[in-house]
């Protein structure tokens, strides 16, 4: 499995991302997208997503066009953004399993339980998210990183708001995705040692200044 | 396929009955609509009855309209509306399953409300049955257009404007027919029949197009 | 007797306001009971775990 | 906490005070009164017994609820919160009640389950806000939030349900100066009057019992984890 | 002090004018009211102007409580109402800025559209002229009141149909009293003043406790 | 000036976060909160802003409750927490702008401006804030340092979200603050080496373990 990006370009408002991106991730490679504040990883990630589509172009999964092919591409990805995309009325358990089931597996109870116990949410299952503090948050909707049988992952910054044993932790759950010849593309601006696979740096500020182009 | 269409419904109905006591309060809600009127028409006999079609598709309108923000809005706000539209699943079936779940707790409580109102405004059995029905075919379509209109207005920009002066007159021909069946059926030798065909085809025109237009909405909306 | 149940043919409105009234002052108390023995059992619940965990402590 | 041993030993009482005179009330209202009154009603009159003395507790007991809530909010007793959002289900139950035999009453005497005049359309309004009252409280889980938003819910509602009554009951201001309502208490013949008073003593009874009780639960539910809670009798 | 209310003010104004949809969105809601009525009613002369005021008021109430919803919820789930709370200023003022804000978003539209209701139902002009000022007397009590509400339903869900539970009851003095006044504009002989005295007593009183109501609901929601 | 904290109780739900938490905060001094997710540094926080009436315990300000004193303490206090407060339709100017003159000061454009110009907003005055990436929208919130007169700063985890040189340009700002007189509490879970100041550490998670009361 290939995930393949050919000459993507994405403009934002009167803006220029970036033009002529290209790259190639196979599996068991892990890819760190740099780049400042406002250089378009979100936009990026997103676009691989299909969530935003590109100005300009293709992104290619197993050599066909993501967008051709897309609950078929979907059933072997897994994104995380910004948001946590979790219900805060609703019950950490509740949440997890809602996420599971709608990524197409029905899961039991009990292995929904482990994963939370292994995220650090043990007893913790029967409360309402909304009780919950920001890392707390973080962790129920990292929890499906823990259940998910999905190939690429796609992470933005998932260390945030985390302490320090959960970020470790989170590092050790990708790199034994990564071990077992799964993909992950993540960003982040915390320095983390991730020791795995055949990491891949792909940054994006150097090609541009930071600037909306009206100020050029 | 089936099992996020159940999912979802089963999740937003979830939210929305957390508590037992929320079922409670849409149906108080639709009983203080309906009590509000008398208090500001007067309540002679001969009015209340001449309003009563018009009270209860008022009330119907104002439930759908009240909680349309539920449908996209909160979703949107926490990301589980993204994490939605990349599930492995075709996202007009899960558009299809919040719309049913909205009309599921804005329509059907007034549809089972609906004895009450006849009580209150003393209206004859049979038209009481026929309010019902026109309430069974007619909520449903508030619901399904108003799914678009919330998918459009997601998020935007003044552009809502434009949205909202197309969508909601699209309430009004169901707002018309359904008050007139009402009405026909309390006056001697009026047929209700062409009122429900009419309806039934704005129904079945909406379950046709409204999956499918709420969901291009939402892709849009999302960019 | 059955004259004082007719009640002059008013029978069935009395009594059924009189059992509304009842029915519902009856249940309200019941409720009450049920929701207590919930809560004690939830108590003795937490007292019991509790009581394990100063075990093994 | 000891209030609540209190409330244990005081709510048998109020049960016993409650059926005993309940049960008299009902007792003289039925074989002591006439078949009709003056007034030209007839036997279907005798549901006046649970009407009327629903009507007054459910009345009594927004006062009360009202009257909880501000001490609370004044002196931020927990004991006061608890013991408003007490009052307010029995005070609920005690509107269902004066609504639905009244609905039954109106039946027999104008032929009409329902009709909007203004003192079953208050008795509505009223029911309303008890129901807005318990509503909010259930929305909010967590208890310091909802004690206050309720009490201050109830201290808005104490401003306004005055108001809302008089212009229910006075929808006319050019004619308001001629409103007088006179109570239909005067006309009613005086064995009536002692069956309605002493069902109604006996509602109040029952309405402390009910009440206590509520109270009690609330308690334990929101002291579970204390010590004083482990240690009761009930829960050895 | 002063300066922050007009910050927000005008904030707040500037938003919704970002946003235009939600304006139309009360102002339609309210037509469709308005307009539903004469469907099913038919359009006779006498029937018309009786239920006309009331017909308004009661669109008046629920459009307002419509737009209850976006009083708070939004600042509050940005978090820009804890950095409101947290101003040096006075909370209270800066919640009325807010009330104010509201009102001319929502109320002043429906002053401004009472001729159009004068039209649809036949009215006498000085009754129209008798609309306008008692929606502009009545208006703004729904708004305080409402705000009261709003803010102690506050990041509850359930939210709309919630407030509307809590707030519709409390608007009824000001229902009966406004819709009263204009029945007796188009009585010969009557006098509207005593309405008109009432209407504003509430106002009075609303302004003098709602604010400060609010601003403790704000607290205790926040918290 | 000082912050006093005596015997400060917290219990959310039914677990108790903290007891009998007490600590002094001078001028010139930077306070360092440390838990792990979930300890209670946030609530700590919002506490002492007034925005959590904490179960037992004063709070004082200049020796003086600051229940009794609200609006002089809050004219020395400025707080910025996990939600940036800033309007999504707003502008990055129109945003700055108002949260500014709510402090109290009505600053002119110009400053305003440099603000700007400094946090490295530069040439996005007229951006929408919905139209920012994650970063340079909490770099709108931190601009309000900037322009800020507040003493007291009380920052919870301003961190997240910023790129390397923003982190760098935030701790700047915070040891400028510091050694010009300020206060400074924050909290983060990523390491930066904050090095002006005495830097006090307050740490909230040994005092008890991590999990709902129920389930103990
Ligand atoms: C459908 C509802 C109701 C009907 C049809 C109804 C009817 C009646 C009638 C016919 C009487 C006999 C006394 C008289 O003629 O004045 C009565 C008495 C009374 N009703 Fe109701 N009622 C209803 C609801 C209520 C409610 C909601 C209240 C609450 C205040 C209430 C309070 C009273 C009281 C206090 C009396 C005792 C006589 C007095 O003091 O005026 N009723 N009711
Ligand atoms: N609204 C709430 N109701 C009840 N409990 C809450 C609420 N908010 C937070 N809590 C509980 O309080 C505890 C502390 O939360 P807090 O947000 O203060 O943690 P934190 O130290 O800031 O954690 P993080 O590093 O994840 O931000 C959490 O365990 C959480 O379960
Ligand atoms: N909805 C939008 N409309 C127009 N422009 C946008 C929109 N969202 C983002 N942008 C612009 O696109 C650029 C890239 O944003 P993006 O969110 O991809 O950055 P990022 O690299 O993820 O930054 P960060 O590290 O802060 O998260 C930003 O400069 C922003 O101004
Ligand atoms: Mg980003
Ligand atoms: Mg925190």
């Amino acid at each position: 499995m290939t995930l393949e990006v050919k000459n993507l370009q994405c403009i934002r408002g009167d803006r220029e991302l970036f033009t002529d991106l290209s790259f190639q991730l196979e599996e068991s490679q892990l890819m760190m997208l740099e780049g400042q504040n406002g250089s378009g990883k979100t936009t990026l990630l997103r676009s691989l997503c299909g969530l935003y589509l590109q100005d300009q172009g293709e992104i290619l999964w197993n050599g066909i066009s993501i967008k051709k092919q897309d609950e078929d591409y979907r059933r072997e990805l897994l994104y995380l953004g910004h948001l946590n995309g979790i219900k805060a009325d609703l019950t950490v358990l509740e949440n997890l399993r809602f996420n599971a089931t709608l990524a197409g597996k029905i899961p039991s109870t009990d292995k929904l339980m482990q994963a939370l116990d292994t995220i650090g949410l043990y007893a913790f299952e029967d409360f309402p998210t909304s009780q919950l503090s920001q890392g707390q948050k973080r962790r129920v909707a990292l929890a499906r990183l823990l259940i998910s049988k999905a190939k690429l992952w796609i992470l933005d910054e998932p260390f945030v708001a985390l302490d320090i044993a959960a970020v470790e932790l989170l590092q050790s759950i990708i790199a034994n995705h990564v071990d077992n010849g799964g993909m992950v593309i993540l960003t982040t601006h915390q320095e983390v040692p991730l020791t795995s696979g055949k990491i891949k740096r792909l940054s994006l500020s150097e090609e541009q200044d930071n600037l909306p182009s009206s100020a050029k | 396929m089936m099992s996020a269409f159940w999912v979802l419904l089963k999740r937003d109905l979830l939210l929305a009955l957390r508590r037992r006591s929320e079922i409670f309060t849409v149906l108080f809600f639709f009983l203080i609509v309906i009590s509000l009127f008398p208090l500001g028409v007067g309540s002679e006999d001969a009015t209340l009855k001449k309003i009563a079609p018009g009270v209860v598709w008022i009330a119907a309108l104002l439930a759908s309209t009240l909680a349309l923000d539920r449908l996209f809005a909160n979703d949107y706000l926490d990301g589980t509306l993204e994490q939605l539209t990349l599930a492995p699943q075709s996202l007009s079936v899960m558009v299809f399953a919040k719309m049913i779940a909205h009309w599921l707790l804005t329509g059907l409580p007034l549809v089972l409300i609906a004895p009450l109102v006849g009580l209150f405004y003393h209206l004859p059995s049979n038209t009481i049955g026929v309010m019902m029905l026109v309430l069974l075919l007619g909520t449903p379509v508030l619901s399904m257009i108003g799914a678009i209109a919330a998918a459009l207005t997601l998020g935007l920009r003044g552009g809502g404007v434009l949205v909202s002066l197309l969508v909601l007159p699209l309430y009004i021909p169901v707002l018309v027919y359904g008050a007139g069946a009402i009405s026909a059926s309390m006056v001697e030798g009026l047929s209700i029949q062409p009122y429900l065909l009419l309806l039934s085809a704005f129904m079945l025109l909406a379950l046709i197009f409204s999956p499918w237009a709420t969901a291009a909405a939402l892709k849009i909306s999302l960019e | 007797m059955s004259e004082f149940f007719h009640m002059g043919g008013y029978g069935a409105y009395i009594w059924s306001a009189m059992a509304t009234a009842l029915v519902l002052m009856l249940l309200e108390p019941m409720m009450l009971v049920v929701k207590r023995r919930a809560v004690l059992k939830d108590i003795k619940r937490i007292k019991r775990l509790e009581e394990r965990q100063n075990r093994k402590n | 906490m000891n209030f609540y041993p209190l409330a244990g030993k005081l709510i048998p009482i109020f049960w016993l005070a409650a059926i005993v005179l309940t049960a008299i009330g009902l007792y003289w209202g039925f074989f002591k009164t006439a078949d009709a009154m003056d007034n030209g009603m007839k036997e279907y009159y005798r549901i006046i017994y649970v009407h009327v003395a629903s009507a007054w507790m459910a009345m009594w007991l927004y006062a009360v609820m009202v009257a909880w809530a501000m001490i609370g909010l004044i002196f931020n007793t927990r004991l006061s919160f608890m013991m408003a959002s007490a009052t307010a289900i029995t005070g609920t139950i005690m509107t269902i009640i004066a609504l639905v035999t009244g609905a039954i009453w109106g039946k027999t005497s104008w032929g009409t389950w329902w009709d909007w005049d203004p003192k079953l359309t208050t008795f509505l309004i009223l029911l309303f806000v008890y129901i807005g009252y318990i509503a909010l409280q259930s929305a909010i889980d967590d208890t310091r939030r909802s004690d206050k938003a309720s009490a201050l819910l109830a201290l808005v509602g104490l401003a306004i349900v005055p108001v809302i009554y008089y212009a229910v009951n006075c929808p006319d201001p050019n004619q308001c100066a001629s409103l007088h309502q006179e109570s239909s208490l005067k006309r009613v013949e005086s064995n009536i009057l002692i069956g309605m008073l002493v069902t109604t003593l006996g509602f109040w009874m029952y309405s402390f019992a009910t009440i206590l009780m509520r109270a009690r639960n609330i308690i334990l539910e929101r002291e579970r984890n204390t010590s004083w809670v482990s240690k009761l009798n009930e829960v050895n």
